[in-house]
């Protein structure tokens, strides 16, 4: 693990270089089998199969990593943060969104489901800035949206993942959290060329939060990688860990456990549950109905640009709309 | 490079091994070190070192106009490889700062250099802003020839305008104010063996037109600067807003980055140390006009930060030292000057493909690929 | 001219071993007009090395292929070279602007046998010297050629904004007056000129007077001939090329060329030396070359070294093959000849002086 | 024997992505790889339709040692893949992605084309609608309804499926694996790697389990759905 | 601006032939951007050997002034085929030495840019020194005429006598000017065809949106780009003959500044979009007449360069679109 006092920076030559996170092993045949498994090379099929919780990074979810004030009024739980209002979003002839309302109370985890199509994404894109809705409007803390830039309403405190990753491929974990974190900074070229104070200490408390933010989802060891190389799930965790540096009041993660296999689901699904109790709001899309089920407090549910449905995880297992919409019948095989 | 091969110049040597070893040293090894380059680099144009000293051309002209394309590719790296913007008017920038010089020293006014090169960095950080701010919303490949397009409006607009001298350009443009504090001599190899020639000095600091190297040493104290510059906020929030932007413009935008801001910024720093460059270059040269500003030095601009590596501060002072000094080196190729240099171009993109020094990242990465190259293609060929 | 002097037969002791520095492009598309005069200056050197066996004077050549912007550091290498006791040149007039005030600082004698820019005299340069009149004059022999020899009444004026071709367009603008039915600007490089091409046809001029180099003066005509137009071309020095001819083809019949520069015939002894040596007829300036040339070799010859040649320079009186070699105080030539000249068959022939 | 790989090993700079292993597909089977994230399952796929040089080991397709035939030949003879994350043609229509998909075909100016057309309409109605629009805005499901699509106009001997319910809402899962099943009883052999291990292995014949790059498990595919570990493992037992 | 309404069709003629030549060779640009995503920059050169190659076989046929009408189709027809010739010859020779080892190297596209700009320098300069070349070659006396002067310009004899066929507007269009642009448009539609019926096109864009995926159908890559190269060098060299026929005489550097108005077709149209290459080159040469004959001569370019910022910032991706899409946010 770097040195937790050398300054966060990603310049090549101002800083001693960090010992590398996870030590090169040499790519040769034998050194890297046996780790994994028993060993019996001769009788494959005779092996023991891992534990999958062993594949599994492991998070740490006592640290602490609550939103940082940002200056976002305080909306005590249970409290309307965001809401969605009569959105109509069309391209062309595809009526995406078709007035849909909806809202979110400050901390809840609230699902949004739906099948293929039918405009979940484009709500979160009409949510941080992507689109503007045809008509209609998006209300955070009561304000509408408007015509805000992208990167002003995550300073608003919004923030998302990708369903389609897409991470800043060629800087480091640890770069990537802390380009989140710098969303509430202010040090421009000035104080960056006078090493002025305000310079000196946004840079350490942004280091301090980064390193916590990889910690807490279990990627402190790779903070050195280059995102690029990282398995892919964790790189869906550093999308999470990047958005959560914005300290957002809300987080929107669009199907973070798409290619997840169920114990890897089971862990995001505790992931996201701590992530709430420490102070965040979750919006969550998400096919998997195990898991939208055990993980949220109220689901809305849209078909065709329209909100068919909405209520609790009970309420909706049991709506015959959404059945025929989007469970379908053999609902067991579908978990 | 040839300069790399002395001792502390050995820093810019692309072996992480030699890297490491100099980095391990103590601090006050290295500190002397340092020094020791610094001076050999002021030296450089009075020693006359054999084989690295150009014959065809006075080798402190060439140390000079190495320097302002040193400062030229720091500028331009700040815009190419920090932010990821294809600059390919980058000339212009160099235009601006040029004429502006020579506008308010010789042509309409007659300020003080002191006075007018400050003005000139602001100018052409303005013509950045002028520029960027429409411009900076196309995407890509696009922006490339939009910018190409801006360096030769700025041409051609100097080419046409009676009021900046029309194509014949403005002269007479007054030295930097000077002060004498000592002479240095030079040395004389003629005999094979270094011999100091005290009637051939340089003075330190007059600026005249048949001495070449005071200007030099001038572009090497600014070169400094705006190195210390390029550190400072590289290392800091607006160096890693600019590399968010340039990996993926809209994750960066919906991670809380202004990337139009950032972008524009990098438009303007890279302007002004562009127009910096330009404002040196007026100096020394006491005459421009706008054949000095042709769409193929925007390229050979970019050559020098690509071919050194794009993001890496040393890449590109190393691409620069060789863009801008092989062509003079290989003068005694004549005619043949420019294919040789062509085909140096090429050697360098097949055979060294992310640069003589490309960032650490890259580095890195790239280790991974030669090794994976060497394992796939040891087993092709098996 | 009586040229033994003590200093040559002082012997190899007193010998400088001088060199004098030929200025001007010797590649490049310009190039034959730099070679025209290179070989007038080997002319020179030869007529004064077969006289000073024991002490010759070598030629360092500064290719500048006519560019401003390579001139500066060519100036430095001449003026380091501490050998060069005077340049022949620099042949054009841009490439002057941005050399000359060096070589003024370093005191080191420029004698150009062909710029012709008139303001390049203006700046005060104790070492500049022209051997042949300026555009002051050519430019108004031009006109003078135009309205009083080709009777023409409208004429068309293009320059390529080059220091030369505007500087020079502007004075014959102004000499023609109300003569003038239409201008443009092209620039240097430039190969298509259809938008000019309409300008000419469409202006119902004449004749058109172009003030540039034959490398753009090729493709405007043949472009202004393919479009039809039927005037009468004419141009100047700067176009004084066998290259215009080799490119325009037919196009190029009928061109009228001025030049202040003199025939061929001028000097019959000098032509018979110069086909001699190049098998073929001595160029545009290529007898400047020769004079100019040899002014520094008498300078040379008469013990004279970088220093002292200014003024020898400034006090020289003699005949030359062109003209009586003598400069006012500003460094033009006292004795100033405009020649005129024309496209026939393929070849550019003297039609006389223009007075 | 459609598809012999024996063993196979494929490296990424110095990172083994999978190491020694080999498996078969006999012809009309339904194969399926599973294994955890990493496990080296998208590597595999990519070797056998030659995205990925092979370090070591050797893939054999009907009887043509294909080892280090470069990605391009390998539809010629009757590959085709559905890739992880789509792979869509982004900025082509929705109809040119899926005339892509005929690009290798022998009788792609054949009638036939016209009936596959049609049949993958049928099985997604969504990829009708919106037959002109740009593929790469499409949403994530749609994108991959579209790759599926586009591999069965490739009208392959073999038929690779990278995580084909990626993405997908449960209504269509479920109709992923009935098409999976269809086509296979319609001559279609098919190599499977699911996340969705459960309804994988009740629908194949075989299976493979593969943990960090080595195969660690084989059987039928009900054989190793029964089995308590592999359920703990992959099928999310009781989690 | 009396000027130009006075010689509006004059103009218009004029901008449509010179735009003609851009249009095609604009089209090498945006084949090859559509399959490499990189500026093609030695693709000056592609047309400028064409140029030379138009030139020498009409040197080499003895080509004159007034000859009969079956003489003249005859050297115009060697030409194109001397001029496709060299320049597809050209164009897959730089695919091979500059771009396919970078591409094998995975080299950033910005290297490829330097590689190609290190190959367009080389292209010029061989040519710009060929007579210092055919000297160590020790060339034979007949051939000095064709490497003479070899940095100056050199001049086609002019084999088609302009004649006005008809008028417009006061403006007699030339046999040459109707050759030009009927010939430029007629190369284009068939291009337009070829792209469209072959898989070709197909092939380009699948390789440029995704090269993985696009093996997977089984295009090859190495295949198209290369076929890409060749398509758009035997273009330049029809441009190359226009070229020729229209300005009449070439130089070793009369491809750069070309080249660059040639690329602002290409993006102006839309990069990638082979119509858009047809539009964006008339549309451009249209403006630089118009332009010129308003502001004067010398602000043609200006006029050029100052048009496309205007369109590209009302329309970012050129007049037609480019036809490369981008994966949504
Ligand atoms: N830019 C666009 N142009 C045209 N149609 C679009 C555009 N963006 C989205 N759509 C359409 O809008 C609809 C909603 O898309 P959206 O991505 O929101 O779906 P989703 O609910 O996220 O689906 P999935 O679960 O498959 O990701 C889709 O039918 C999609 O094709
Ligand atoms: N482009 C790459 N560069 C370096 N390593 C890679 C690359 N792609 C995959 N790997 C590594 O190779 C190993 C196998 O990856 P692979 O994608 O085959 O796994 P997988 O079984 O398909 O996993 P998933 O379920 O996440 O799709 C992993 O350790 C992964 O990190
Ligand atoms: C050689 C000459 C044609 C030069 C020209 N008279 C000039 O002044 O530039
Ligand atoms: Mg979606
Ligand atoms: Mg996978």
């Amino acid at each position: 693990m770097p040195d937790p006092t050398r300054p966060a920076t990603g310049d090549d030559d101002t800083t001693t270089p960090a010992t590398p996170a996870t030590p090169a092993t040499p790519a040769t045949q034998d050194s890297a089998t046996g780790s994994h498994g028993s060993t019996d090379p001769e009788h494959p099929g005779e092996r023991t199969l891992a534990d999958p919780a062993e594949e599994v990074t492991e998070i740490n979810p006592d640290v602490d990593i609550a939103p940082e004030d940002i200056g976002v009024p305080v909306v005590s739980e249970g409290e309307r943060l965001l809401e969605v209002d009569e959105v109509t979003l069309r391209f062309g002839g595809v009526v995406a969104l078709n007035e849909v309302s909806f809202h979110i109370n400050k901390g809840e985890i609230l699902g949004l489901i739906g099948p293929n199509g039918a405009g979940k994404t484009t709500c979160f894109n009409v949510m941080t800035g992507v689109y503007q809705p045809t008509s209609g409007a998006v209300r955070y803390l009561g304000k509408p949206l408007g015509k805000r830039k992208k990167f002003q309403i995550t300073k608003l405190g919004i923030a998302r993942t990708f369903q389609n990753i897409r991470l800043f491929a060629n800087m480091t974990a640890l770069e990537n959290v802390l380009v989140g974190v710098d969303a509430h900074h202010s040090t421009g070229v000035v104080s960056a060329m006078f090493r002025l104070p305000k310079h000196r200490r946004e840079e350490s408390q942004g280091y301090a939060r980064a390193m916590e933010l990889l910690t807490f989802m279990g990627l402190d060891g790779k903070a050195d990688e280059l995102a690029r190389n990282l398995p892919y799930g964790d790189q869906r965790r550093l999308e999470i860990a990047r958005a959560l540096a914005t300290s957002p009041q809300l987080l929107c993660l669009d199907e973070p456990a798409a290619g997840f296999n169920p114990a890897e689901k089971a862990k995001l699904m505790e992931l996201i549950r701590t992530i709430r109790d420490q102070g965040y709001t979750v919006l969550l899309i998400e096919h998997d109905m195990k898991l939208v089920m055990g993980v949220t407090d109220r689901i809305v549910v849209l078909e065709f640009g329209r909100k068919i449905a909405e209520g609790s995880p009970a309420e909706i297992r049991d709506n015959p709309a959404v059945i025929a919409a989007y469970l379908g019948v053999d609902e067991e095989d579908a978990s | 490079m040839s300069t790399t091969t002395s001792a502390p110049a050995g820093r810019k040597s692309s072996s992480t091994g030699f890297r490491e070893r100099v980095n391990n040293l103590p601090k006050a090894v290295k500190i002397v070190l340092w020094v020791l380059f610094a001076l050999f680099l002021f030296l450089l144009p009075v020693l006359n070192i054999p084989f690295i000293t150009t014959e065809g051309s006075d080798f402190g002209g060439v140390l000079f106009t190495v320097a302002t394309y040193v400062l030229v590719a720091l500028g331009l790296n700040i815009v190419v490889g920090y932010a990821g913007l294809l600059d390919l008017g980058y000339v212009g920038f160099y235009a601006v700062g040029a004429y502006t010089v020579g506008v308010l020293t010789s042509e309409h006014a007659h300020l003080s250099w002191v006075v007018v090169v400050p003005i000139a960095i602001v100018v052409a950080m303005i013509s950045g802003v002028i520029l960027g701010a429409p411009t900076l919303r196309v995407r890509g490949d696009y922006l490339a020839i939009v910018t190409l397009g801006f360096g030769e409006i700025v041409r051609l607009t100097l080419v046409n305008s009676e009021w900046l001298g029309g194509a014949q350009g403005i002269s007479d443009i007054p030295k930097p104010p000077g002060v004498e504090l000592f002479k240095v001599p030079s040395l004389d190899w003629s005999s094979g063996a270094p011999v100091v020639d005290l009637d051939t000095t340089s003075t330190f600091l007059k600026f005249g037109i048949n001495d070449f190297v005071p200007y030099y040493w001038l572009a090497l104290g600014i070169i400094g600067l705006v190195l210390l510059f390029d550190i400072l906020v590289k290392s800091s929030r607006v160096g890693r807003a600019w590399e968010a932007t340039r990996e993926d413009e809209d994750a960066a935008e919906l991670m809380g980055v202004p990337t139009f801001r950032f972008k524009l910024l990098a438009f303007a720093l890279g302007a002004a140390i562009g127009g910096l460059s330009g404002a040196l270059f007026a100096t020394k040269a006491g005459f421009i006009s706008p054949d000095s500003f042709i769409l193929l030095l925007s390229i050979l601009f970019l050559a020098a930060v690509v071919v050194g590596g794009a993001g890496n501060r040393w890449g590109v002072i190393v691409g620069a030292i060789v863009v801008g000094y092989f062509p003079e080196r290989f003068r005694e190729f004549a005619d043949f000057r420019v294919l040789v240099f062509g085909l140096a171009l090429m050697l360098l993109a097949i055979f060294r493909p992310q640069g003589l020094l490309p960032p650490r990242r890259t580095v890195r990465a790239k280790r991974a690929d030669e090794r994976q190259a060497v394992l796939e293609e040891g087993e092709a060929s098996a | 001219g009586d040229t033994t002097t003590p200093a040559a037969s002082g012997g190899a002791a007193a010998c400088g071993n001088y060199k004098i520095g030929m200025f001007g492009a010797l590649t490049g598309p310009n190039a034959n007009l730099g070679i025209y005069i290179q070989n007038g200056v080997n002319l020179a050197l030869d007529d004064y090395n077969k006289k000073h066996p024991d002490c010759k004077v070598t030629l360092e050549n500064y290719d500048s292929q006519g560019d401003p912007t390579q001139a500066p550091a060519l100036a430095k290498k001449a003026i380091d070279d501490k050998k060069v006791v005077g340049i022949v040149g620099p042949a054009f007039s841009g490439e002057s602007k941005a050399a000359d005030p060096a070589f003024n600082e370093a005191g080191l004698v420029t004698i150009t046998p062909s710029a012709t820019n008139p303001k390049l005299a203006d700046n005060g340069w104790k070492t500049f010297f022209r051997a042949l009149g300026n555009d002051a004059t050519q430019g108004p022999a031009a006109a003078k050629y135009i309205k009083d020899t080709l009777k023409a009444t409208k004429t068309f004026v293009i320059d390529d904004a080059s220091e030369y071709g505007k500087g020079l367009a502007d004075i014959v603008r102004q000499d023609l007056g109300s003569q003038v039915v239409g201008n443009d600007t092209i620039q240097q490089k430039q190969t298509d000129f259809s938008a000019s091409v309409t300008k000419v046809t469409s202006s119902g001029a004449d004749s058109l007077f172009f003030g540039g180099y034959s490398p753009e003066a090729a493709p405007l005509i043949k472009q202004l001939r393919d479009a039809g137009w039927k005037g009468t071309f004419v141009v100047a020095d700067g176009v004084k090329d066998q290259s215009f001819i080799d490119n325009a083809k037919d196009a190029a019949e009928g061109t009228i060329i001025t030049c202040p520069c003199v025939p061929a015939d001028v000097a019959p002894a000098f032509q018979t030396a110069y086909k001699a040596k190049y098998n073929e007829d001595p160029n545009t300036y290529s007898g400047e070359g020769y004079d100019s040339a040899t002014i520094l070799l008498d300078g040379i010859a008469a013990g004279k070294d970088r220093s002292s040649m200014v003024d020898f320079v400034k006090s020289y009186d003699k005949k030359g093959v062109t003209k009586q070699l003598k400069f006012d105080a500003k460094g033009e030539s006292a004795d100033i000849k405009v020649f005129a000249y024309k496209v026939e068959n393929g070849k550019i022939v003297s039609v006389g002086e223009i007075k | 024997m459609l598809l012999e790989v024996n063993g196979l090993c494929v490296n990424y700079g110095r990172i083994e992505a999978i190491r020694d292993i080999s498996f078969t597909v006999d012809e009309g089977e339904i194969v399926t790889l599973i294994g955890a994230n990493g496990a080296g399952k998208t590597t595999t796929m990519k070797t056998v339709s030659g995205l990925r040089p092979v370090r070591a080991g050797s893939v054999v397709f009907n009887g043509k040692d294909i080892t280090h035939l470069p990605a391009h030949e390998r539809p010629i003879l009757g590959i085709s893949q559905s890739p992880e994350g789509r792979g869509c043609f982004v900025g082509m229509t929705v109809m040119e992605n899926l005339d892509m998909g005929t690009y290798a075909r022998p009788d792609r100016k054949s009638k036939a084309v016209k009936a596959d057309l049609e049949r993958v309409f049928e099985l997604f109605p969504r990829l009708k609608e919106r037959s002109n629009q740009a593929a790469g805005s499409m949403s994530g499901g749609e994108q991959q309804m579209l790759a599926m699509g586009r591999a069965l106009m490739a009208k392959p001997k073999l038929l690779l499926l990278d995580e084909p319910s990626m993405g997908l809402a449960p209504k269509l899962i479920q109709q992923i694996f009935d098409i999976v099943t269809e086509i296979n009883s319609q001559g279609t052999t098919v190599l499977l790697v699911e996340q969705n291990a459960a309804q994988a292995l009740k629908r194949s014949h075989r299976a493979y389990i593969l943990e960090t790059g080595e195969i660690v498990r084989e059987g039928t595919g009900k054989d190793l759905a029964d089995d308590p570990a592999v359920k703990a493992a992959y099928l999310g037992g009781d989690v | 601006m009396q000027n130009l309404i006075d010689n509006f069709f004059s103009y218009t003629i004029t901008g449509l032939t010179i735009g003609a030549v851009y249009a095609l060779v604009a089209l090498g640009y945006t084949l090859v951007y559509g399959v490499l995503r990189l500026i093609n920059f030695a693709h000056s050169e592609v047309f400028m050997y064409g140029t030379f190659a138009s030139l020498w076989v009409v040197m080499i046929l003895g080509g004159h002034p007034g000859a009969g009408v079956g003489q003249v189709i005859f050297w115009v027809a060697m030409m194109f085929v001397a001029a496709m010739a060299m320049s597809g010859f050209i164009a897959v020779l730089l695919e091979r030495v500059a771009y396919r080892p970078l591409r094998k190297r995975n080299a950033p596209p910005l290297i490829a840019l330097i590689s190609a700009i290190g190959a367009s320098f080389v292209l010029a300069e061989i040519m710009g020194l060929r007579s210092r070349i055919a000297g160590w070659v020790g060339l034979d006396d007949n051939l000095r005429e064709y490497v003479r002067n070899s940095r100056n310009n050199a001049g086609l004899p002019t084999i088609i006598q302009p004649q006005p066929v008809f008028t417009v507007g006061g403006y007699h269009v030339t046999n040459v000017d109707i050759f030009v642009i009927v010939g430029a448009i007629a190369i284009m539609v068939i291009l337009d065809q070829f792209v469209k019926r072959s898989r070709l096109g197909r092939g380009i864009r699948a390789v440029a949106m995704d090269p993985e995926s696009a093996a997977l159908m089984g295009v090859n890559r190495d295949r198209v780009i290369q076929v890409t190269f060749l398509v758009g060098g035997v273009m330049a060299g029809a441009a190359a003959v226009f070229y020729m026929l229209k300005i009449g005489i070439t130089r070793y550097d009369a491809g750069f500044i070309l080249g660059v108005k040639a690329f602002t077709a290409a993006v102006l149209g839309g990069i990638g979009n082979l119509r858009g290459a047809l539009l964006g080159g008339f549309v451009l040469g249209l403006a630089e007449n118009y332009g010129s004959a308003v502001v004067g001569s010398q602000w043609k370019d200006v006029v050029a360069f100052v048009l496309l910022v205007l369109i590209l910032l009302f329309r970012p991706t050129g007049l037609l679109g480019e036809s490369l899409g981008k994966a949504r946010a």
